[in-house]
């Protein structure tokens, strides 16, 4: 009995439903389709743990959808400790995010179509999770990125939205370009797009070279690295991060599940899925781990200086997630999709409480005109403040034991740059706190700043929207509870406390970790020690002298305008590829085509393209004879071309 | 060298025909021309023992068809047809493709080969005449074509009456 | 004895002057006619054909393309008499009003 | 001389119950007034015809000159699915072109027995008149509006090509009967193996003028000129039967006669078809971006199409072959669903025929929208829709066949054409609506409609049932 396929295939119906009875019949009642479908889903998935947890893993195929030759294409499903992490993730996320919608998008005039772009969002997302084989990975990896598009640009009507749709779209090609030639390398080498036979057979072809380019490649480092194209750009990693803080256009339920708890994690998952490829090639984790540590580096030091409630929180979603790359970089794959699983609650958290803020602010984001919300919206404060605690690594909370094991075993791996990402990761925790509580600061204490009209609005979110808020909160305490480090738990007293990496030991294996006590604890003293510092000094800041910051913006404004303006990637981007091209397109192609020369055809230029069609149905004349003339020249040509050979 | 030279005369009269016929402004006289052309080819077609074949085809190509080509060449307005130049574009170029292909085709049909005689020889077919001779494999062996080719005329019969018969109006 | 490669180089020529006239002539009826002659210079050849392969095969084939010809005939004509009525013309290039 | 004995008819059965049908539609609409029941009449005939087909054994008959067998078989249902589907989208429209005459229903009866005649000849005689049969109808059908002068123009060019093409495929007989002194392809196949004749210029000339008239029928490039402005001129309806039937008889013939008459040249001839193949998809998909006419664009695409399934040709191979049959099988589908959107916008004094008509469509008629929607992803071939499927099968069995360069160049222009047919999915989601635009729909429309989206989403979805169905059909050619 194939019970786990009510896992996707319950949203995909929700998804039928509301889409084909959407705007006549169920109009708003969509949400009780939607809810009730994912809600059926969680079940099941639990149900799947506790099947996972007795050992019961599934790996079958159910439908062959295109079997020509060697080509092999089916339905298939694997369902290990690691697929069941991120099915209990998405679906509680999911269902959590699907209730918080009802309220939050109260009123909206595309309701239906809201929750079956949700819906179909999480079938997708669980088809990738449980695929079996890279090309069914690649559908849902696709159709995530798709229902993403949809969803940023959910209010199409406005400009910005839909160009951040557009953005992300296009991004999302570069790096899909790369994941699509590795799978594509991937069956040219193991004739089979099976994730069982190819891990297995990786070890044997590990040494081999291809010629690429002219440069021998190792061909593990060459799949690894395409492969890890497809997840920079799904996970919103340097160089292609730009897409991320754009899509905060899109509803705030819509970053809390796409951008923050899911569908940017998926680029996590893939590492961690084809862990067996990725360890065979040192070059190909060196790149992840230094991808991971300088974006996240980056996206936090921009983060200290925004405004943007969730433009702060998207940039805090890219710095996790080069922690959780940081982590699979260095061969600590189980503590990276620890982090994954910990991050999703508190994120997932921190959007709505922002959702819930913007909410009472009818729609205001900048930080700078709310201030003293505390006394309005206590459950989001203290739900808020649990999810910042949390992120900052205060002992206790899912983020302090998610984040300490990453740092651990990034300093006592084996990875050749193991200590740098440590020293980096550790400079991030700081800097998350600082700019977690800044935000806090800003957003709850102190007087209100805004608009008479906007205070005399302000109030608590309905109870659809608290209510998963506070059921997120118990997540972002108590989800790291399975993970206690081994040190801690002889402390508390329980024997094999990291419980997590126990059950993760099938499928990612053990992380190996070279280091006495003494180091472990002194570690875990400094990141705590960064946490409450970065705390700290964003208590003087913002609770006490404000006039600090002020004074520090002005006297190293280039380095805050800096900040400010993200490090100028978007205008780099502007200036190097998005303008050229445009100028290469105008200038060069469009005056070639002018002059007549139909050679450019191959330059995949769409008005290069425009203008060659053009010219050539310029040679449909519309009189007979010419066509007549050039159906016996293409006869006389071919006769030519066969007979006087 | 009498066979030769009655094909000499008929491949003559063929081909300066078949340039009347194709570069003569009045359409009227391209139908003439081609009249004569036609009986020249059935000329052709009886030297090469097809006598039915050489009858039929001046019962219907001279007869049936070219008369209805005649009749709607009368529905043109003549009188403009001699004013207006006949040929459209370049006719050099086409003169060119037609002349290649000529080359090409020519040059491949040096080396046809002819697969081995049947047994329908001259001989055979004159004992029992021609017509018989086709009438006896036509109404056997090729039965089944044969009675496509009824559908076929059926079909002219249908489109010539939908085409022309009805006049329509139209909506506007 | 005439050799059949005569009889197939004057299908040949007949055959060409057809797509000559084809391409050239702006009366949709002379190029009407120069398919016909087209169609008549195959005639030739398979009637040369048959004659040299002693089988009837030949013969067969041109009755029915001689069918044939009537058949198309009696069609094209209906279609240039429909044409003629909406637009007096049988001109081709007044039948350009789709291109592109 | 030897008693004439009547040959085996059984196999023929389907053909002769054809006649008989379309001889009595033809009848009938002497008695009928009502012209409706002229087309339920011959979606009965082609109904029954569906059943007497399955009852036909395997066998050849009249001296090989008819065969039938699994792949004719595949072809005619390919033919009498385009009849239903073309009748269903025709019922309406002609009652507002005003041509709703009973001849319409009886020629295309006609047309489409011209089509299984072509798809079981096992002789060139029979290959011609059934081709000729076919086209005579279609050319009449084409003209149909004989009011109208662009139905006039598109009626008259498609006939004057069209039999200038076939004099070429005459020639190529007649050549072709001369070298080996029989028209039956297996003999001819046999013969040219036996005297060695495979590099024979003969042989290669009429393997030409074959190549020629036949990329005419099935409308590939530089022999496509026609199908422009045939397909924009016909009556909407006939360009949806045009475009499947016509084109699907070409490469049930184009496939028969060089896969066996001149199998033994394989080389030969793909290296005619290989340059075709990419000439047809590279022209078809950049003329088609720059066209404003639905149905012209469609005309432009259904060119390439023919380029993508002439791969399957050049491959050679049974799979390849396979895989042409189903894709002409899943286009039947997916151009006549995007036809009967377009037949769905001609109203009384509206064409709605300008890719513009289009715009905000999604607004004023969304389940039209999202229909057109499907069949533009299938054609461009989005997966999970049948379009998708179709290309993929093609593009396997090519690289299988050692042709991955081409297959390379053809997804290159596949994915050209992802700008115009998504064009239009963007003038129907994106743009307000211009003016109001009301639809002609009516039941039949709407089991028309029915049944070409849910075959290109269920055969997109589980292919393996018609993909395995196309691979028996081929077991046996």
């Amino acid at each position: 009995m194939n019970y786990y396929l009510l896992i996707p295939f319950l949203p995909l119906t929700a998804f039928l439903i509301n889409i084909l009875f959407g705007k006549k019949y169920v109009q708003e009642r969509a949400h009780w389709v939607s809810i009730l479908a994912v809600a059926g889903s969680w079940i099941v998935a639990v149900f799947t743990l506790l099947k996972v947890l007795k050992g019961e893993t599934v790996n079958e195929d159910l439908y062959t959808w295109v079997l020509s030759g060697t080509f092999e294409v089916s339905v298939g499903f694997l369902i290990d400790q690691l697929t069941t992490v991120m099915l209990i993730v998405v679906t509680t996320c999911s269902t959590l995010i699907h209730i918080y919608s009802v309220g939050y998008m109260h009123g909206d005039k595309g309701y239906y179509r809201f929750f079956a772009y949700l819906s179909l969002f999480t079938f997708c997302m669980l088809m990738l999770v449980m695929a079996n084989n890279f090309l069914q990975l690649y559908f849902g990896w696709e159709g995530v990125g798709l229902c993403s598009y949809f969803l940023i640009g959910y209010y199409f009507n406005k400009k910005s939205a839909s160009d951040a749709g557009k953005k992300a779209f296009i991004v999302n090609r570069f790096g899909d370009f790369g994941f699509g030639l590795g799978i594509i390398v991937i069956f040219l080498t193991f004739g089979t797009i099976y994730y069982e036979p190819v891990f297995t057979q990786i070890g044997g072809v590990a040494a081999q070279t291809i010629s690429f380019l002219g440069y021998e490649v190792n061909l593990a480092t060459l799949i690894a690295l395409l492969l890890f194209c497809g997840a920079i750009g799904k996970s919103a990693q340097m160089p292609l991060h730009v897409w991320l803080p754009d899509a905060m256009e899109g509803p705030t339920p819509v970053s809390a599940l796409i951008h923050a708890a899911t569908m940017v994690t998926a680029g996590v998952f893939l590492l961690a899925r084809c862990s067996p490829i990725f360890s065979l090639s040192e070059p190909a984790m060196v790149v992840a781990a230094l991808i991971g540590a300088i974006t996240s580096i980056f996206a936090a030091t921009i983060a200290l200086v925004q405004n943007d409630i969730k433009r702060i929180i998207a940039y805090s979603t890219l710095s996790q997630l080069g922690y959780m790359f940081l982590a699979c970089g260095v061969g600590a794959y189980t503590a990276g999709i620890f982090h994954l699983y910990t991050h999703a609650f508190f994120k997932a958290l921190l959007f709505l409480c922002a959702g819930s803020v913007m909410h009472a602010m009818a729609g205001e984001l900048d930080l700078q005109k709310m201030g003293g919300l505390k006394k309005y919206m206590p459950v989001t404060y203290a739900t808020m403040f649990i999810a910042s605690l949390s992120i900052s690594g205060v002992p206790g909370l899912a983020g302090f034991f998610s984040k300490d094991e990453i740092l651990w075993l990034a300093y006592a791996g084996p990875s050749p740059v193991g200590k740098f990402v440590w020293a980096i990761g550790t400079i991030v925790a700081f800097l998350t706190a600082f700019y977690s509580f800044r935000l806090i600061f800003l957003t709850f204490h102190g007087e209100f700043r805004g608009t008479q009209k906007q205070e005399h609005h302000l109030h608590e979110s309905p109870k659809s929207m608290t209510v998963p808020l506070m059921l997120l909160t118990i997540g972002a305490v108590a989800s790291g509870w399975v993970g206690i480090p081994n040190l801690l738990g002889e402390v508390i007293g329980i024997e094999h406390s990291n419980w997590f990496s126990g059950f993760m030991n099938p499928v990612l294996g053990h992380p190996e970790a070279h280091g006495t006590h003494a180091e472990e604890w002194m570690l875990m003293g400094i990141s705590v020690l960064a946490g409450l510092g970065g705390i700290g000094l964003a208590a003087v800041f913002y609770l006490g002298r404000r006039s600090i910051p002020v004074l520090l913006a002005q006297k190293f404004g280039f380095i805050y305008r800096i900040l400010w303006n993200k490090y100028y990637v978007d205008e780099l981007y502007s200036h190097t590829i998005v303008r050229p091209t445009l100028w290469i397109s105008q200038n060069i192609l469009m005056g070639i085509t002018d002059a007549k020369i139909i050679e450019l055809i191959v330059n995949g230029v769409p008005r290069a393209i425009g203008g060659v069609s053009q010219h050539l149905r310029k040679v449909q004349t519309g009189l007979l004879q010419h066509y007549a003339a050039i159906m016996a020249t293409g006869a006389l040509i071919i006769g030519a071309w066969i007979l006087l050979r | 060298m009498l066979p030769k030279l009655f094909f000499g005369y008929y491949a003559v009269v063929i081909i300066v025909l078949s340039l009347l016929v194709v570069t003569r402004k009045n359409p009227v006289h391209s139908v003439m021309w081609m009249l004569l052309l036609f009986f020249h080819i059935a000329g052709l077609y009886l030297f090469l023992n097809a006598e039915f074949i050489a009858a039929i085809q001046i019962i219907v190509y001279a007869g049936a068809i070219l008369v209805l080509f005649l009749f709607v060449v009368l529905l043109l307005n003549l009188r403009e047809e001699l004013l207006i130049e006949r040929f459209i574009g370049t006719w050099p170029t086409a003169l060119v493709i037609s002349v290649s292909l000529l080359i090409l085709v020519i040059r491949a049909i040096q080396d046809m080969a002819l697969a081995p005689p049947g047994n329908h020889s001259v001989d055979a077919i004159q004992a029992e005449t021609h017509t018989v001779a086709l009438g006896k494999i036509l109404y056997t062996d090729y039965l089944f074509p044969f009675e496509i080719a009824s559908v076929v005329l059926l079909i002219a019969i249908i489109g010539a009456l939908v085409l022309a018969k009805r006049k329509m109006r139209s909506p506007q | 004895m005439v050799p059949l490669n005569w009889y197939l180089m004057l299908s040949t020529v007949v055959f060409m002057i057809g797509v000559f006239g084809f391409l050239t002539r702006k009366n949709i009826i002379i190029m009407f006619i120069s398919v016909e002659l087209m169609l008549n210079a195959v005639n030739i050849s398979l009637v040369s054909f048959s004659h040299f392969l002693q089988d009837l095969r030949g013969h067969i084939l041109v009755f029915f393309i001689i069918t044939v010809a009537a058949a198309e005939a009696a069609i094209g004509l209906a279609l240039i008499i429909a044409l003629f009525r909406n637009k007096t013309t049988a001109h081709v290039d007044e039948m350009t009003e789709m291109k592109g | 001389m030897p008693e004439f004995v009547m040959p085996d008819l059984a196999p023929v059965m389907p053909e002769i119950v054809m006649t008989i049908l379309a001889l009595v539609t033809l009848i009938a609409d002497i008695i009928f007034k009502r012209k409706e029941t002229l087309a339920i009449l011959s979606i009965a005939s082609v109904v029954l015809v569906f059943f007497v087909l399955f009852g036909t054994p395997f066998k050849t008959t009249f001296n090989g000159m008819f065969i039938a067998d699994g792949y004719s078989l595949f072809f005619k249902l390919i033919f009498l699915l385009n009849v239903v589907l073309t009748v269903l989208i025709s019922m309406r429209y002609l009652v507002i072109e005003r041509v709703n005459f009973g001849e319409y229903y009886s020629l295309i009866l006609f047309a489409t027995l011209g089509m299984m005649l072509m798809a079981s000849a096992g002789d060139l005689i029979v290959l011609y008149l059934g081709l000729e049969l076919m086209a005579l109808s279609t050319y009449i059908l084409a003209g149909f509006i004989t009011y109208d002068m662009k139905s006039n123009e598109a009626a008259m060019k498609y006939f004057l090509l069209g039999a200038f093409a076939s004099a070429f495929l005459l020639y190529g007989i007649s050549m072709i009967y001369g070298l080996t002194g029989t028209t039956d392809l297996n003999a001819i196949s046999e013969y040219i193996i036996l005297n060695g004749l495979t590099a024979n210029p003969v042989v290669m000339l009429s393997m030409i003028l074959f190549a020629v008239a036949f990329s005419f029928k099935i409308a590939a490039v530089p022999f496509h000129m026609w199908a422009p402005d045939a397909y924009e001129g016909a009556p909407t309806s006939v360009t949806a039967f045009m475009s499947v039937g016509p084109k699907a008889a070409g490469f049930a013939v184009l496939g028969r006669v060089f896969l066996i008459a001149f199998g033994s040249v394989r080389m030969d001839w793909s290296a005619v078809l290989i340059p075709i193949a990419i000439l047809t998809m590279g022209v078809g998909n950049i003329v088609a971006l720059s066209q404003t006419n639905i149905k012209r664009m469609l005309a432009y695409s259904s060119i390439a199409h023919a380029g993508y399934a002439l791969l399957g040709i050049i491959a050679g191979t049974g799979e390849g072959l396979a895989s042409v049959m189903n894709y002409l099988l899943i286009y039947a589908f997916m151009n006549i669903g995007a036809f009967a959107v377009i037949i769905m916008l001609r109203t009384e004094g509206f064409k709605g025929d300008t890719i513009t008509d289009y715009e905000g469509l999604a607004k004023s008629h969304p389940l039209a929208a999202a229909l057109m929607l499907v069949f533009m992803f299938s054609l461009t071939g989005i997966p999970p829709t049948a379009g998708f499927m179709g290309k993929l099968y093609i593009f396997m069995s090519a690289v299988y066949a050692g042709y991955t360069w081409l297959v390379v160049v053809a997804v290159i222009f596949s994915a050209i054409s992802a700008y115009f047919y998504l064009r239009i999915v963007m003038y129907m989601y994106m743009r307000e609506p211009k003016e109001s635009v009301s639809l002609a729909a009516t039941p039949a429309l709407g089991i028309a409609l029915a049944i070409t989206a849910a075959a290109v989403i269920i055969i997109g979805v589980l292919p393996s049932a018609v993909v395995s169905f196309a691979r028996a059909a081929v077991a046996g050619f």
